[in-house]
């Protein structure tokens, strides 16, 4: 990265041909996109003669955790995966320079911080039902306040039981696979809740996502594996050649 | 064209079981090879229980939480979807069986014994979730969660090509993580457009082309090239050989013998909805004859055992796009004859790959000159390896010669002999290079020394039932052509 | 036809996912090609969302569903991407200790 | 609705920031780049009455995405023998 040019995919370099065809499919694409389409619209008033029956008020989680649901099991298994993949690359040398300890500005703004970012997911979660907020930025927001705490050096990925995290991560893509399969055993189709549950097993699948997507952002930004950190603090060689 | 009216269970389930092993495997890390193996072989009971089911019920659908299509997400199970689940089931099968050896082999109680463990305990919730996609893949009916499906796949087969850890295969997986996901990008605009167009997301309304307007040609062409990016098509094969050569033997099998099938069934199931004339299916014949020539050539100049498998494969991917202009006419064999090519491709292919990695394993490189004698070592394999290039070629009894047989009957009857000719002509230089690689894996030049075998015999095994299969499915071709009927 | 919000801003998201498909194919580094990937996914949700709009004030829920999938998606990516760039760099290092030959022999 | 200057301001800076972005020589002037085009974007969900993009956008697209990228070029840099000057408080 700091040598431009060291590595590169393609040898070309500056090629005029290529960036001509790019204009042409670029004037293609507004020539398509300039076409009214038949169907303007899309499915909004099918969303809005079901949105009774989903259990919720806004129109967005309805579509995300009720008509579409499956869609977000699976994105909750997009970021399990993500997770699974970036520890099986687990660096070799952690010689990540460790700052000793967080700056003042840091630490105050990290006090400060930290009990709002918890506030306002909690906030955006409960909002999720009617208005705009959900369990994608709630868990953005818990996933924020953990990359905070991981910039200060706090050990907290570390100090939680190796266990706790990993069962935290998989929390949402189990309940998940629980709510769809109790479907089933009852004889209706896959991740199906009726109205009078419809809310309540929203809401909780909320919970478990939120919790779940703020875990493995913050996994995916602490980049290793917990109890694998091998740092000069603990005295062990700082490399492990050949991982 | 038969419908069961309410959702039909069995249609989900080979997605499920996967899915919960995944979970299983990645929260279990005492033994993980253990749980792979057990949810391994429910998947296939699964995906058996639904073939059977699409056989004796027909198309069997499944409205994902209630809700039917314009709204909801849908599940499809007709023939074609089936025998590609089914194939799934029987290919990874073999492979999780063979992998459980590997893995238990290269453990010698050496220093590298702890990086040995810790690419198993990666390797096993992976491969599960890859194989859950593929499934999920197969059996959608809805373009959007066909894009999700398509990135679980992609990420967990880059996730597998990089295991091995080695430079090489790591600048493999970058190339394919990149080239993955401008695929999966393409696609993702061309289904805006298709949204824009139809205003729907179901695959049976989007893939019928009634009226050829500018958004929809725009869609079909931005999802065709999408996925023939992720299926290495000839232009864009540059990505997949150093990725398939470079990862674990079985990680190559996996992304050979079923990833590329995954997203070369896509483009069938958008090319065989109708309404396209036979014309614009040539573009695709044309590239595909261009790979199988290409292909063939690059195989027969590798040194490496893995490369000429490799690049064998980007010969065969052509021989899956050469019959698309015969989808054009529905009562035609053309799609018979894909099917034929993939089945038969995925059972041989794996069989290579699974046995070149046992040879890799024993012998600690895989050079093709090198190699001569390993038939008194590893006759099993080596039988193995010779019945998959069979395969491969189309010789008789096997899959291979019964997809030819029937590409080449298609194309007669349709007045495009030269796909016949093309078909005829790859069959000649796969024979070539298929030649070259067996001949020295079965010389009769003997080993200066003995080495002690290290590899367990689930791997010799596992490799020599998937090559019987793949010259079987030669005999049995009734049972797997009744299932495609089912539409 | 009459330049809308919502076409001025379908037309920048075009506009983006050719400027980063042109960064993908010259960038030389690998970084730039990650952020090329990133900027045109960026361009093809502005694209998806303004498909919303198509009649008047009834806005599409379906599409801005579609794209908070594929922020997540693209970032679950975008880690992977990383990862293995750190990976590919720690192998390159001028000074850096690969395992030796007879060890990567056994990998096959 | 109508198109306002705004809009126009809004769109302009986006496309002239990914060419920036893309055109940068400096992986960590592109990184600080982009992580001020997730932000803009963020500005055109609101135009585009999408305000749960808007927070997400924000929170995941610019903000964790733009943590990820600085931290993997501070790895870089930590594993390059000449490695580029990283202070502490460019992290946050």
């Amino acid at each position: 990265m700091v040598n431009p040019g060291r590595k590169r995919l393609s040898p070309a370099h500056r090629p005029w041909p290529l960036l001509v065809l790019l204009l042409l499919f670029f004037v293609a694409l507004v020539w398509v996109y300039l076409v009214p389409g038949s169907a303007p619209g899309g499915l909004a008033r099918q969303v809005d003669a079901s949105l009774a029956a989903s259990g919720v008020r806004s129109r967005v989680t309805a579509v995300l955790l009720n008509f579409r649901g499956y869609d977000t099991l699976l994105e909750c298994f997009i970021l399990l995966l993500g997770v699974m993949v970036v520890w099986s690359q687990r660096s070799a040398v952690t010689t990540e320079p460790r700052q000793p300890a967080a700056g003042a500005i840091l630490a105050s703004l990290e006090r400060l911080l930290l009990p709002l970012m918890i506030l306002v997911a909690g906030y955006l979660l409960w909002a999720g039902s009617s208005q705009a907020g959900g369990a994608f930025q709630a868990g953005a927001i818990l996933g924020g306040a953990g990359v905070l705490l991981l910039l200060d050096s706090s050990p907290f990925l570390g100090i939680l039981p190796r266990k706790a995290l990993v069962w935290g991560i998989t929390l949402a893509p189990l309940f998940f696979l629980a709510v769809g399969v109790a479907a089933l055993t009852l004889g209706r189709p896959f991740l199906t809740y009726r109205f009078q549950e419809a809310s309540l097993v929203i809401v909780a699948l909320e919970v478990a996502a939120a919790f779940s997507i703020g875990l493995c952002l913050a996994t995916l930004f602490a980049g290793r594996l917990p109890g694998y950190q091998v740092g000069p603090s603990q005295g062990k060689p700082p490399a492990k050649r050949g991982e | 064209m038969s419908l069961s009216p309410a959702s039909s269970s069995w249609v989900i389930w080979p997605v499920v079981v996967p899915l919960l092993g995944t979970v299983v495997c990645f929260l279990y890390k005492k033994k993980p090879c253990l749980a792979a193996h057990f949810f391994a072989v429910v998947t296939c009971g699964t995906s058996t229980v639904l073939g059977w089911q699409v056989l004796d019920q027909g198309v069997g659908r499944h409205l994902l939480g209630g809700w039917s299509p314009p709204l909801g997400i849908s599940l499809r199970a007709d023939g074609p979807a089936a025998l590609m689940v089914m194939m799934t089931a029987v290919t990874g099968l073999g492979i999780t069986l063979y992998s459980g050896g590997y893995f238990q082999s290269r453990l010698t109680g050496g220093s590298q014994d702890r990086r040995f463990r810790a690419q198993e305990q990666s390797f096993w919730p992976l491969w599960l979730l890859l194989w859950a996609a593929l499934n999920g893949l197969f059996l959608s009916g809805d373009i959007f969660n066909i894009y999700i499906s398509l990135e679980l796949v992609a990420l967990s087969s880059v996730g597998l090509t990089a295991l091995s850890g080695k430079p090489p295969s790591l600048v493999a997986a970058m190339r394919y993580l990149l080239v993955s996901l401008l695929g999966s990008l393409t696609f993702l605009l061309g289904v805006g457009f298709f949204y824009k167009a139809h205003g729907t997301l179901e695959l049976a309304v989007v893939s019928r082309v009634l009226a050829p307007t500018p958004p929809v040609i725009m869609a079909l062409v931005l999802v065709s090239v999408g996925l023939m990016l992720k299926t290495a098509l000839f232009p864009f094969h540059f990505w997949l050989p150093p990725a398939h050569a470079n990862a674990l033997a079985p990680v190559s099998a996996i992304l050979s013998a079923l990833v590329v099938k995954g997203s070369w069934y896509l483009c069938y199931r958008f090319w065989q909805g109708g309404g396209l004339p036979a014309v614009v299916g040539v573009v695709p014949a044309l590239l595909g004859s261009a790979a199988i020539i290409w292909g063939a050539f690059q195989a027969f100049s590798q040194q490496r055992l893995k490369m000429l498998v490799a690049y064998s494969t980007v010969a065969q991917i052509g021989y899956l796009f050469v019959a698309f202009p015969l989808l054009a006419d529905p009562a035609g064999q053309g799609s018979d004859a894909l099917f034929y090519f993939a089945i038969s491709h995925s059972c041989a292919k794996a069989a290579m790959f699974l046995a070149a990695g046992t040879f890799f394993l024993q012998m600690g490189h895989d050079r093709i000159r090198d190699l001569a004698g390993v038939r008194q070592l590893l006759p099993v394999s080596s039988f193995a390896f010779a019945l998959g290039g069979l395969s491969l070629m189309g010789l008789p009894p096997s899959g291979g010669f019964i997809a030819k047989y029937l590409l080449v009957t298609a194309a007669i009857s349709q007045d495009l002999w030269w796909l016949g000719l093309i078909a005829v002509l790859g069959s000649g230089l796969t024979a070539v290079y298929v030649f070259r690689a067996v001949s020295s894996v079965l010389s009769p030049h003997l080993l200066e020394e003995q080495p002690a075998l290290v590899v367990a015999a689930s791997m010799q095994w596992s490799a020599l039932a998937l090559a019987l299969l793949a010259i079987v499915l030669g005999i049995m071709a009734p049972l797997p052509l009744a299932l495609l009927e089912v539409t | 036809m009459a330049l809308s919000p919502s076409l001025l801003y379908g037309l920048t998201g075009l506009l983006l996912f050719v400027i980063g498909l042109a960064a993908l194919f010259t960038s030389p580094q690998l970084l730039g090609k990650i952020l090329a990937v990133n900027i045109m996914a960026s361009g093809i949700f502005l694209f998806l969302i303004t498909l919303a709009h198509g009649s008047g004030t009834l806005i599409d829920p379906v599409p801005q569903a579609m794209v908070l999938t594929g922020i997540v998606v693209s970032v679950s990516s975008t880690a992977v991407a990383l990862a293995l760039l750190c990976r590919i760099e720690e192998a390159a290092r001028p000074h850096g200790h690969l395992p030796e030959k007879k060890d990567e022999a056994r990998q096959g | 609705m109508v198109v306002t200057a705004f809009d126009m301001l809004l769109c302009l800076t986006l496309v002239w920031l990914a060419w920036y972005v893309l055109a940068s020589r400096d992986p960590f002037r592109a990184v600080v780049l982009f992580i001020s085009f997730g932000m803009l974007m963020a500005l055109g969900w609101v135009r585009l009455r999408a305000p749960d993009l808007a927070l997400a956008e924000a929170a995941i697209g610019s903000g964790l995405t733009g943590a990820l990228f600085l931290s993997a070029l501070r790895k870089i840099a930590g594993t390059t023998k000449e490695g580029r000057r990283l202070e502490r408080d460019e992290e946050i």
